[in-house]
Parts: structure tokens; C-alpha cells; sequence
């Protein structure tokens, strides 16, 4: 598929949509229909096309495997550390309620739940982009 | 041994049927789970966590240390798939 | 001094322990080595000593050392009955560790270090099973005799060895599964196991129960080796001869019988035990055993196992006299422990003396072998008479309590066995004194290179031969006086 | 057999959901293909995701998102869109890190499916 | 702060995992410290909850602040107060065990990431065993056997990646197996809290649901455990994997499992449902026998070491089943004492395998030959280990034995108790088979040449393997003696279980 010129167009164009689809899908969970794992599998999948069409090396141009390693951990980093927030704040691990009267801040809820969110997302299309990367590294050799 | 498989998806489907005719028909309003811990979360959610979403309320907050681990989850499977398929490289 | 009596029964059973560490520890220097085997069995005689007044004063040393599980704390107890076992195990273990030294060091035997070791553990069990103070005390160093045991058996390392071994092994640990069993279900028929004078299950259970029981106890004592149960102890021949005469002449065997008169005495008690009839099942296994195993012995030409066979006949006049659950025929049984013990170990010693001296073990080889190693030839002939219970050795003494017992308990037929057995033991050991001290070798040559064995292995034959005879004279010092004492405790009465 | 009839209709996810497990279930320990196996395991998977899902329906309800004030409305039990999400999650790592052993099986050995995989372990 | 150690117990591990990753890629030497570091934090965390469990009773953390059924709890009560710490030990005995092992079985560029998973592999089982919501305990169900799955596969060898592929499909069957209980649970009760389904259930205990899902997880989590019919998985498991791996798997992850199936059957449904409503003791019990029995002689069967002491696992499984089995006080009491002494016993064994295939390469019978003259701390462990394993006092392996019996008699069942007698006496038949081969077959050598030892280069593994192996050898001694202590906190479990949640 190297010199498919249509594929690589189309997604050339539409890999920046999904992506910024894929965000909206991450962000809007907290209100409506949506979540970390949608819109970050929405989010591999963008890259996945990219795969497709441009091949390994194109992915890991612009997401090395270090990088998916480094935002895989950050994901759940982020998600670990807003409960470990809430400890400090003097709630229960993720007792959201706990940062508002600390702060005293109102409606801090939601905020928290979409950074939850997010570090869901950024770990779930982390994870799904190297695993798929892994795997095509390896699957076609034959002993 | 596929008389032996054919065997056990039997035993296993009987007992599952086996089952059905206690379940709630399918949508009752009345079934336990439904009115028990269901209608607690739709009643509470949105005062408690104020996110219109119960869905992502309950995941996120009621229920969020199953997300944490389902995120450490899939975060394993990257790292096993790293450590089988990965050769060379740093990790 | 109260306190200092308390400790002595644990420091006892620890003192063989200790050597055994520093033994595997010094292991690279023989000398060292031997040294602490000899120093822990001066030491441990001494402490029994130490014990031996107050009990002969009748009274009883008891310690609890921690609890371990429901029905028993590891505890020790030290009355009249254990301590006979426990003295007689202390003496002969001290004679048998300059025996031992001797053999092993003149057949240069290998891995030294692992037979000392394993020899000293299983002393400190014996020890322990002397003095438990309940079933699961007993249990306990039981199990770790059997084990610490096998080791020894299969010292030589050859198939036949290996596979000796695994019957030993077979039998003893069935047996002590079956114990198990037994020690658990007294404990949830009773609530206790601790030895009680005249015993504590009366009443607790159904007869039948009670009987079944008793057969539990019976397989669990397999190291009593009656028939026939009694497989694994020929077999256990193939150990190096130290082992087979102090551990399947002394410490295992009595372990097993001292066990069943244990049970006999302090568990059932004798009424319960003539109530349930099971006097006449010992009677029946004790006769069996006695008869058949002194006619396999008259077909046997290796030394060693004709004395093996000796040996199982010889402990059913044990069960014997407890079968005739009388105070006689009991204190026949208790007394015969220490007798035999001191009788069969010297013809032990003999036997390993002319496998040193002469290589020989076979007794068709031995003709003439006397004229080269007398003083061996002679004290084997002392003890083979006093099997036979023949003045002046100690083996009447019972043989005249037992006879007693078997009139009192009012089962004259065993009298019968008696001389039967007495008849037997004459037949088949004539023959080997016959052989050893007149029978004219086939050629004079081949005895050029035999004579007396180094004085290590010497002298403890002389002494156990000349301890027989002093205790058919002075049988009262210490022995029966601790039987007496022991009878009282179970009977509330005294020897007649 | 009117009354079994009844139960059947009212009924129906689970039947459904059960005849899929136990497809899945087959597949899952009867298929000699390695890949095939694990493709059994996500039809058995996803079998158990679409029971959970059926139990959440109540007559009627919609999506468990708040309408705006004032707006009254039967709303469907939440719970089990949450459990599956988690469990959905569970089935996608549990397939990579099966389909990463089998290539590395395949590489091993060059086959996929069992009876050859034993032959060849086997020989080794 | 204490409060809050619960949920730190598992939180901690999960960002420490994060930091093997990220400072492994900086630098591989980093990995080990941390991982050490962080189990012993965590051993030393389930020590203090134990202590405070037996201060102030049963602990309740809420996670989030929500109170159940709405939200998740940490329950910590004695029964997993007394888990806690036997696993976290042990996984610290594993981890000081893992340096060399993994250095010498492991591609160097793999190391970090098998920490990686190492640490969640220690952190799931420790979450499945406070955990008091039955779905968050399937959840980290998953996450332990997903990185199990993978640390077995982690060696050069590649028969391990056929064994993990075999021990994935049946995990999953399993995984699936609880997952459909629970929902069957959840259609039934409405909620997922454990101790709140408990107070539901009498309500519906005669529901075909019900009685479904009791069958559902009970085969699930036997799967897991390993219980005889369901035990394929195991042995090429335990055979193939890294020698800490295994020593992890066959101990922790064994006894999570375990308890895991206790609690559900215990503090879920109750011995009111599983012994009066619907009497299945029995039948546990036949299974707990034919495993005993068959698990042993499979063991006696094998000619490696490794895999032997594999199938002794499946008969020992067998004597914790069959506590479950008598449910009784006593032999219940047994049975978790035999978490314990299995756990110790068995970890010290696979240790012995382990150090022996560092030397020898390789765990062969026919390879072993008079490999005490060479190895002689190695053999002395095992023989200790072994004797406890055959139930010789005074070890930890008699004491359990014991118990079990002892309850089993005073239940009445005849039959069985002889069948675990039975089964102590076949644990002779394979232990003895290495006791054999490693001490008294130095004959074969006498003949040619007379050295004792197979190859002259062989000698005692580095201290790092050794130390573990030892201590835990010695172990099953002093706990055997000082079994009375143990009790104190035994006893009250046990009636904790027998008494429902």
C-alpha cells in the first residue's frame, strides 16, 4: 500500500478530526455521553490510521516508543495522584469533596473527574497505539 | 475431545438456563437491582458529584477506584506486550 | 534444687541435640568430633543419674516445655517406668559411642559425620519418648526417631540398602499415620492424652471403639515389630552393626514396646484392658510372634539377622506379660526391657566385633573363630545363655516373673510358650557358641588374620556382658526398684 | 406452555446471551487454532458484557444522563454500563497479551494451532 | 495517616510501578530497589493493619467517602488481617530471591518491565485480599493474572509462552466464570458490596440465581486455585516459569486465590446457605480427597523436580479444599494454618528448585545425583522443608495435618480423614524421591571415580538465594513448635467465617 495515494490523503486529512473528536469525546463524559476509554480508543484509532497509511515508521515519527511509554505512565500518574490530592486534602483517596472544602472552592467535582478522565484517555490510547505498534513490529516473521 | 468440550458448554448452559426462570423479565422496573442500589445512584448522583452523566459519576466517583484499576489494567497489557514482543530496545 | 530437677528431664533430651549441631559443626575434625558424642553421653547419663533418687523416691518430674496443639503441650514427665527405659538407653549409649567410634573408625567408613549426627538425634528422641508426659509428646519423638533413623539404615548406600531403607521407612511411617490417628482420637474421646497411673479411657466410649482403638495403637507401635509387622527390622540389618545394636536392639524396638506398655498402663489401664478382652489379642500376637520368629531365626545364617529374629521373639515376652494383665506377668514385661536391652546389645557388639575382626558375617563362616578372639567368643556365649534365661544372667529374672504372671493371670498355656521359646532359643543359639569355640575351622590359614578386636569395641562387650550378670544378682539396684515403683503406680499394689 | 412461552419472551436477553456464551465457551475450548481459541474467548466475553447490559433495561428508560430541570424521565440502572466498561477493558488487555504469547509461539515454533504445537513441543 | 493505610497499601505500589518504568528506561539498576523497597513497605503496612485489626477489631475504609452499597470499601477483618502479612512476606522472600534468579533467567532489556510487573502482580493479590466489593475483586483478579500470565512467559524457554497461553484460556474461562456469578449475584441482591450481599441473600437463597452463581464462582475460583479436575493449567506453569515467578505464583497467588474462594463461599454466601440450604459439603469434600490423593500420586509420578513439586501443589490445594469441605471450627482452623505452612513449605521447595536449576541447569531427577555432597545447605532445606510437607513434627505441616484430622474425626468423616493420612504418606513417596537421588545416591559415582559430586564446578547457589530459602526452611520448624501464637489469631478467623461476614 506504499503508493496508495488516496489513503494516504484521506487520512491525512481526517486524522486531525478524529483526534480532535477523540478529545471532545474525553472532555464531554463528564455531561453527556462519553469517557476516558471512548475517547481515548477513538484517539488510538486515529494514530492506527495513520499506520495504515503512512506505516510504522510514520507513527513513530510523531509518537516514539518512549513517548507512549512516558504517556501511558502519565495517565495513570495523573489518575493515582488526583486520589493521593484528595488524601492530602483530608478526604478519603478520590473523595473529590474533600479538595472543594479544602480549597473552598465550589464545583470542583467535575473538573477533577475530567482530569480523571483525561489521564484515563491519555493512558488507554497510549497503551492501544504501542501495543498495536508492538505487534506489527514482530507479527510477520516466521521462524 | 470435543465430546468432552461439547459436555462441558452443555453443563455450563444448563446451569445458566437453570437460572433464567428466577431472573426479572428483561426491563422490569421492579427487579431488585434495578430498584435497590440503581435508583439510589440515579436519585443521588447529581446532588453528590453534580455531573449529569451518572454513567461517568458512578465511574469516576462512587465506583472510581474500579477505574483506577481497570486503567492499571490495560496499562499492564502494554507493558506485557512490550515485555514479550519488544526485543532490543531499552525496555 | 527443686528448680534444677525441673530442668533436668529437658536438659536430657537437649544435651544429644547439642552435640548433634556440634557435631555436624566439627565435622572436618574426627577427633573433635567423636569428643562431643562422648561428652554428650557422659553428660546425659550424668543428668538421668541426677534424676534417679528423687525418682526412686517415688516421686515424679514433670515440665512443660510449650504448648504445641490441643491435646498435649510438648511436655515431660519423668516417673519409675520412663526412667527404666531412659537408664538403660543412657548407659548403653555411652558404651555404644566408643563402640560406634571403634567400628566406624577401623572399617573407615564414610560420611561419619552424617551417622553421629543422626545417631546423637535419635538418642535425644529416645530420650524424649522416655520421658513424654503425653501422646503427643510421645508422638512427636517418635516420628522424629523413624526418620532420623532412616538415614542410618541406609548408611551403606547400596540398592539392597536403598531399598531396606524404603521398607523401614514404609512400615515405620504407616505405623506412625496409624498413631496419629489413634493419639486424635483419644484426644476427642477423652479431651486429654496425658498419661494417667491406671489409665483415663474407661467409660469413654463403646466398647468396640475402644478395641479399635486399641488395634490403632497396636499398628501404631510397629516398632515393636511383633508379627507380622515385624518385616522391616531383619531388614534394617544392612545398617552398619553400632546402628542395629543400639538403635534395633535398644532405642527403636523398646521405643515401640515401651509405647504399648505406656498404652497398656497409662492409657487403658489394665481393668479396662481385661474387660475389653484384649488380653487374650496380645497373648495370641505375643505367642505367634515369639514361636515363629525363633523358628525363622533357626533357618538364618547371617549373624546379624538370626539376631534380628531374636530380637522380634524376644520383645513379644514384653507384650506377653502385659497380655497376661498381671502384676507379675506386667512386671515380668517392664523388667525384660532393661534385660534384654543390656543381652542382646553385647551379642550385637560381637557380631560387628567379627565383622571387624574377621570380616565374617555369615555363621558358617565362624567356625573356630574363637580360638583367635576368645574373650569375643566367650561374653557372646554368656549372652546368648542369658537369652536363653539361664543363670547366672539376667534373662531368668523375667523369664521367673513372667511364668509367675502367666499362673496368676490364670493362663497357664502360656507357660507353655514359654518353654517352647526357652527350647527354641537354645536351638538356635547353641549351634553358633558350638561353632565359635569348638568347631575346628576348614583350614587353620584362613584365621592368621583375625583376632580381638581393638579394646574400644573390647571393653563395652565385656562390660554390658558383666552388667547382665550383676543384675541377676543384685536385680533391685536400680531396675527393680523403679519397676516396683512403676507397678504401684498402675496397680496401687506391690510385687508379691 | 403458554406460561414457558411467556417466560421465553420475557426472557429473551438471556436466552440470547446465554446461547452466545456457549458459543463462545466451544470455540473457546474445543478450536485447535490458537487464534481461533481466542476468538471464542471474545465472543464469550462479549456474551457476558451483553447479559450485564441487558439487566440495566428498565420498561422504557433512556441513557442514564440527566435532563435538564424540570424534564422527568424513567432512566435506565447505571450500574452495569459502568461494570462492563471496566470489564470491556479487562477482555481488550487479556486479548492483546494472548495474541502477543501466540505470535511469539508462532515465531517459536511456526504453527498455530494445538495439535501441531504439540507435535513440534514434543520433538523438542 | 494509618486510617488511610488500606488504600495506601495499594495505591503506593501502583505509582511505584510507574517509577521502575520510568527510571528502569533511565537506568536498568534502579528497577530492583524500588521493587524490594516497596514490597517491604507494603509487608511492613500489612504487619501494622494485622496489629490493628487485632486492637480494634474489623477495619472499614470507604473509598471516595462513599459508604457502601454506594461506593467501594477496604475490609480488613482478622480473617484477611491474617492473610495480608503471610503473602506480603512471602513476596518479599520472592523479591530478595528474584535478583540473581532474574539476572540469570531473564533477557537483561525485559528486566524492567518484568518489575514492572512483578510489583502489580504483588499489588493485584494484595488488592484482591482487602478488597470488601466483590466486583473490584474480579477487577484486581485480572490485573494479578494478566501479569501473571506474562511473568511466566517472561523466559528464554519458549515452551513457558504455550504454558502461559494455556494458564490464559483457562484463567479467562475462569475470569469469566466469576464475572457471570457475580452478575448472577447482583441480578439476585442488587449490589456488589460483600458484606451487603450477605444480608440480601437469606431473602432469595431458594432462586435457581443463586444457586447458579454459588456454582459459577466455586468453579471459577477452583480454576484458579487449581483444585484437581481444573488443575491443567498448573504444572507446566509452575514448571516453565522463572524460578521466582514460580516461587511467587505458588505461593501467593495460590493462597490469594484460596482465599478468595473462602471469603466468597464464607463471608458471601454462608455456611447457612452452603451447608444447610443447599448441603454441598459432601461433594467438596470427595473433590478435596480425589485431589489429595490424585495430585500426589501425579507428583510421585514425575521425573523433574520442578514439575513434581508442581502436582504436590495440586494435592495440597486438596487439604485446604477439604477444610473448606468439613467447615468446621477445628478443621477450618487447620485449613488456614495450611495457607500458612503450604505457603511457607512450598515457597522454600520451589526456592530449592530454583537455586539447584541456577547451578545445575537443570531440575532432572537423573541430573541429581548425590547433589547434597555438593549443595548441602540446598539439601538440608529441602529435607527440612520436605518433612513439613510430609507432616513430621514438630513442623508446621504436622500441626495443620493434625488439626485437619482432628477435625475431620470430630465431623465424623471416617473415611476422609484416613484418605489425608493417606495422602501425608504419598507426600513421603515423592519427597523421598529427591531425599534419595540428592543424599544416598552417591553410590553410582563411587563406581566411577568415587567423587561425590555430578560436576566439580557445582557449589551452593549466592547468598542472595540462599538467605530466603534458609529462613524459610527454618521456618516451617519454629512455626511448627511455636504454633500456639499463630492460633491467637487463627481462632478468631475462623469463627469470624463460620459466624458469616
Amino acid at each position: 500500500m506504499k503508493e496508495n495515494v488516496v489513503i494516504r490523503t484521506v487520512s491525512r486529512i481526517s486524522v486531525p478530526f478524529i483526534q480532535v473528536f477523540a478529545l471532545y469525546v474525553i472532555v464531554h463524559g463528564a455531561v453527556g455521553a462519553g469517557g476516558g476509554f471512548q475517547g481515548g480508543v477513538v484517539f488510538a484509532a486515529s494514530f492506527i490510521l495513520m499506520f495504515i497509511a503512512f506505516g510504522l515508521s510514520g507513527v513513530e515519527k510523531r509518537l516514539g516508543k518512549k513517548w507512549l511509554m512516558i504517556y501511558s505512565v502519565i495517565g495513570v500518574a495523573i489518575y493515582a495522584g488526583i486520589g493521593f490530592l484528595c488524601l492530602a486534602a483530608g478526604g478519603n483517596y478520590l473523595e473529590y469533596g474533600a479538595v472543594e472544602s479544602a480549597l473552598g472552592v465550589a464545583h470542583l467535582h467535575g473538573y477533577q473527574i475530567d482530569a480523571v478522565e483525561m489521564g484515563i484517555g491519555i493512558t488507554v490510547m497510549a497503551v492501544m497505539v504501542s501495543i498495536i505498534s508492538d505487534m506489527s513490529d514482530r507479527g510477520g516473521e516466521s521462524p | 475431545m470435543n465430546v468432552k468440550a461439547l459436555l462441558a458448554v452443555l453443563f455450563i448452559g444448563v446451569v445458566l438456563f437453570w437460572a433464567v426462570e428466577d431472573m426479572p423479565a428483561f426491563g422490569d422496573p421492579e427487579a431488585p437491582a434495578t430498584c435497590y442500589t440503581g435508583k439510589l445512584y440515579i436519585d443521588l448522583a447529581l446532588q453528590d458529584v453534580g455531573v449529569e452523566n451518572i454513567v461517568t459519576a458512578i465511574l469516576a466517583s462512587y465506583r472510581g477506584f474500579d477505574t483506577l484499576g481497570e486503567t492499571v489494567v490495560i496499562f499492564t497489557a502494554g507493558i506485557s506486550v512490550a515485555l514479550l514482543l519488544r526485543r532490543g530496545g531499552r525496555l | 534444687m527443686v528448680d534444677a530437677t525441673g530442668l533436668l528431664p529437658a536438659v536430657t533430651v537437649v544435651t544429644p541435640l547439642l552435640a548433634a549441631v556440634m557435631i555436624l559443626v566439627s565435622g572436618r575434625h574426627e577427633n573433635i568430633r567423636d569428643g562431643f558424642t562422648v561428652a554428650a553421653a557422659v553428660a546425659m547419663l550424668g543428668s538421668v543419674v541426677a534424676m534417679l533418687p528423687s525418682i526412686l523416691a517415688g516421686e515424679r518430674i514433670a515440665v512443660s516445655l510449650i504448648p504445641l496443639l490441643p491435646g498435649g503441650d510438648l511436655a515431660l514427665r519423668v516417673d519409675a517406668f520412663g526412667m527404666v527405659f531412659a537408664l538403660t538407653a543412657a548407659v548403653l549409649w555411652l558404651l555404644n559411642s566408643f563402640y560406634s567410634i571403634g567400628y566406624m573408625r577401623s572399617l573407615k567408613e564414610h560420611a561419619q559425620t552424617r551417622f553421629f549426627f543422626c545417631l546423637a538425634v535419635a538418642i535425644a528422641s529416645a530420650i524424649g519418648i522416655a520421658f513424654s508426659a503425653n501422646l503427643v509428646t510421645l508422638l512427636v519423638f517418635y516420628e522424629i526417631l523413624t526418620i532420623i533413623t532412616y538415614p542410618l539404615v541406609v548408611h551403606v548406600e547400596t540398592p539392597e540398602a536403598m531399598a531396606a531403607g524404603r521398607k523401614y521407612l514404609a512400615y515405620l511411617l504407616i505405623g506412625g499415620v496409624f498413631l496419629l490417628a489413634a493419639v486424635v482420637l483419644t484426644y476427642i474421646l477423652t479431651g486429654t492424652t496425658g498419661f494417667a497411673p491406671g489409665g483415663f479411657l474407661a467409660g469413654s466410649a463403646p466398647p468396640l471403639t475402644l478395641q479399635i482403638l486399641f488395634i490403632l495403637f497396636m499398628v501404631g507401635f510397629v516398632k515393636a515389630a511383633w508379627m507380622p509387622l515385624h518385616g522391616w527390622l531383619p531388614a534394617a540389618m544392612v545398617a552398619p552393626t553400632p546402628v542395629s545394636a543400639f538403635l534395633h536392639a535398644v532405642a527403636v524396638v523398646t521405643a515401640g514396646v515401651f509405647g504399648i506398655v505406656r498404652i497398656a498402663g497409662w492409657v487403658y489401664g489394665m481393668d479396662l484392658l481385661a474387660s475389653l478382652g484384649l488380653g487374650t489379642l496380645l497373648a495370641v500376637i505375643a505367642s505367634f510372634t515369639i514361636i515363629t520368629a525363633s523358628l525363622f531365626a533357626l533357618t538364618e545364617d547371617n549373624l546379624k539377622r538370626r539376631l534380628a529374629y531374636s530380637t522380634v521373639s524376644q520383645l513379644s515376652y514384653i507384650l506377653l506379660g502385659v497380655s497376661m494383665l498381671s502384676i507379675a506377668g506386667m512386671t515380668g514385661a517392664m523388667a525384660h526391657i532393661p534385660i534384654h536391652a543390656f543381652l542382646k546389645i553385647t551379642l550385637f557388639f560381637v557380631a560387628g566385633a567379627v565383622i571387624v575382626a574377621a570380616g565374617r558375617e555369615r555363621i558358617s563362616d565362624m567356625k573356630g573363630i574363637g580360638r583367635k578372639m576368645p574373650v569375643t567368643a566367650v561374653m557372646f556365649s554368656g549372652a546368648a545363655i542369658g537369652i536363653c534365661g539361664l543363670p547366672p544372667f539376667s534373662g531368668l529374672i523375667s523369664k521367673v516373673y513372667l511364668a509367675f504372671g502367666a499362673v496368676e493371670g490364670g493362663v497357664p498355656i502360656l507357660l507353655l510358650v514359654l518353654v517352647a521359646s526357652t527350647v527354641l532359643n537354645a536351638a538356635y543359639f547353641f549351634p553358633i557358641i558350638h561353632t565359635m569355640l569348638v568347631a575346628s575351622p576348614d583350614d587353620e590359614r584362613s584365621l592368621d588374620s583375625v583376632s580381638e578386636p581393638p579394646l574400644l569395641m573390647l571393653v563395652p562387650i565385656i562390660l554390658t556382658t558383666v552388667a547382665s550378670v550383676l543384675i541377676f544378682f543384685y536385680p533391685a539396684v536400680p531396675f527393680m526398684d523403679l519397676v516396683e515403683i512403676a507397678i504401684g503406680e498402675i496397680t496401687g499394689s506391690v510385687i508379691p | 406452555m403458554e406460561a414457558v412461552f411467556e417466560v421465553f419472551l420475557s426472557h429473551y436477553n438471556y436466552w440470547m446471551a446465554i446461547i452466545l456464551i456457549m458459543i463462545g465457551f466451544y470455540a473457546l475450548i474445543a478450536k485447535g487454532n490458537l487464534v481461533k481459541k481466542l476468538i471464542g474467548l471474545n465472543i464469550f466475553q462479549t456474551a457476558i458484557f451483553l447479559f450485564y447490559i441487558s439487566l440495566a433495561e428498565v420498561e422504557g428508560g433512556i441513557a442514564p444522563i440527566y435532563l435538564p430541570e424540570g424534564m422527568e424521565a424513567v432512566y435506565v440502572n447505571p450500574i452495569p454500563h459502568v461494570l462492563i466498561l471496566t470489564a470491556i477493558v479487562v477482555g481488550v488487555s487479556v486479548t492483546a497479551v494472548g495474541l502477543a504469547l501466540i505470535v511469539r509461539i508462532y515465531e517459536e515454533y511456526g504453527v498455530i494451532d494445538e495439535a501441531g504445537l504439540l507435535k513440534v513441543v514434543k520433538r523438542r | 495517616m494509618i486510617e488511610h493505610l488500606p488504600v495506601i497499601l495499594i495505591t503506593v505500589p501502583i505509582l511505584s510501578a510507574l517509577l521502575i518504568l520510568l527510571l528502569g528506561w533511565h537506568d536498568r539498576r534502579f528497577c530492583y530497589p524500588i521493587t524490594l523497597a516497596t514490597i517491604l513497605f507494603q509487608f511492613v503496612g500489612g504487619i501494622a493493619l494485622l496489629i490493628e485489626v487485632m486492637r480494634q477489631g474489623t477495619i472499614h475504609y470507604h473509598i471516595g467517602g462513599w459508604a457502601p452499597p454506594l461506593g467501594i470499601e477496604f475490609v480488613i477483618d482478622t480473617f484477611n488481617g491474617y492473610i495480608l502479612p503471610i503473602i506480603l512476606f512471602l513476596a518479599v522472600a520472592a523479591a530478595v530471591y528474584a535478583r540473581r534468579s532474574v539476572e540469570n533467567e531473564i533477557e537483561p532489556e525485559k528486566i524492567v518491565s518484568f518489575y514492572v510487573l512483578f510489583q502489580l502482580l504483588v499489588t493485584g493479590l494484595v488488592g484482591m485480599t482487602i478488597t470488601g466489593d466483590i466486583f473490584n475483586l474480579y477487577v484486581f483478579l485480572e490485573i494479578s493474572s494478566i501479569a501473571a500470565y506474562t511473568l511466566i512467559a517472561s523466559t528464554r524457554r519458549p515452551r513457558a509462552c504455550v504454558a502461559a497461553l494455556n494458564y490464559l484460556i483457562l484463567g479467562s474461562i475462569a475470569g469469566g466464570f466469576v464475572l457471570l456469578g457475580i452478575g448472577n449475584l447482583y441480578v439476585a441482591t442488587g449490589t456488589l458490596n460483600m458484606a451487603d450481599i450477605a444480608r440480601l441473600l437469606p431473602a432469595s437463597y431458594g432462586l435457581a440465581t443463586v444457586h447458579t452463581a454459588f456454582l459459577l464462582l466455586v468453579i471459577g475460583f477452583s480454576i484458579k486455585v487449581a483444585l484437581f479436575p481444573l488443575h491443567l493449567w498448573l504444572p507446566d506453569a509452575y514448571t516453565e516459569a522463572p524460578s521466582a515467578v514460580t516461587v511467587l505464583i505458588s505461593t501467593v497467588m495460590a493462597k490469594v486465590s484460596v482465599y478468595a474462594m473462602f471469603r466468597v463461599v464464607f463471608s458471601v454466601f454462608t455456611t447457612a446457605y452452603f451447608v444447610e440450604t443447599v448441603p454441598v459439603t459432601e461433594l467438596i469434600l470427595l473433590i478435596a480427597a480425589v485431589a489429595i490423593v490424585a495430585g500426589a500420586v501425579l507428583a510421585i509420578a514425575q521425573d523433574d523436580l520442578k514439575r513434581m513439586l508442581a502436582y504436590s501443589s495440586v494435592s495440597q490445594i486438596g487439604y485446604i479444599v477439604f477444610a473448606l469441605g468439613v467447615a468446621n471450627q477445628v478443621a477450618l482452623e487447620g485449613g488456614l494454618l495450611h495457607i500458612l505452612g503450604h505457603a511457607v513449605m512450598k515457597g522454600c521447595l520451589f526456592m530449592v528448585a530454583g537455586v539447584i536449576i541456577y547451578r545445575l541447569g537443570t531440575s532432572r531427577f537423573s541430573d541429581l545425583k548425590g547433589v547434597a555432597a555438593t549443595m548441602p545447605v540446598t539439601c538440608a532445606t529441602f529435607a527440612l522443608a520436605g518433612a513439613s510437607m510430609i507432616g513430621v513434627p514438630p513442623t508446621i505441616g504436622f500441626a495443620s495435618k493434625y488439626y485437619l484430622v482432628m477435625g475431620a474425626l470430630e465431623a465424623g468423616y471416617w473415611v476422609y480423614a484416613a484418605v489425608l493420612l493417606a495422602g501425608s504418606l504419598l507426600a513421603v513417596g515423592y519427597i523421598w524421591r529427591f531425599i534419595e537421588v540428592a543424599y544416598f545416591s552417591a553410590s553410582s559415582h563411587h563406581e566411577d571415580g568415587g567423587d561425590h559430586c555430578p560436576a566439580p564446578a557445582v557449589r551452593e547457589a549466592p547468598l542472595s538465594m540462599l538467605v530466603p530459602m534458609v529462613v524459610l526452611g527454618f521456618l516451617c520448624l519454629l512455626l511448627g513448635i511455636f504454633v500456639e501464637p499463630i492460633m491467637e489469631i487463627v481462632s478468631p478467623a475462623v469463627s469470624l467465617l463460620l459466624g458469616g461476614a
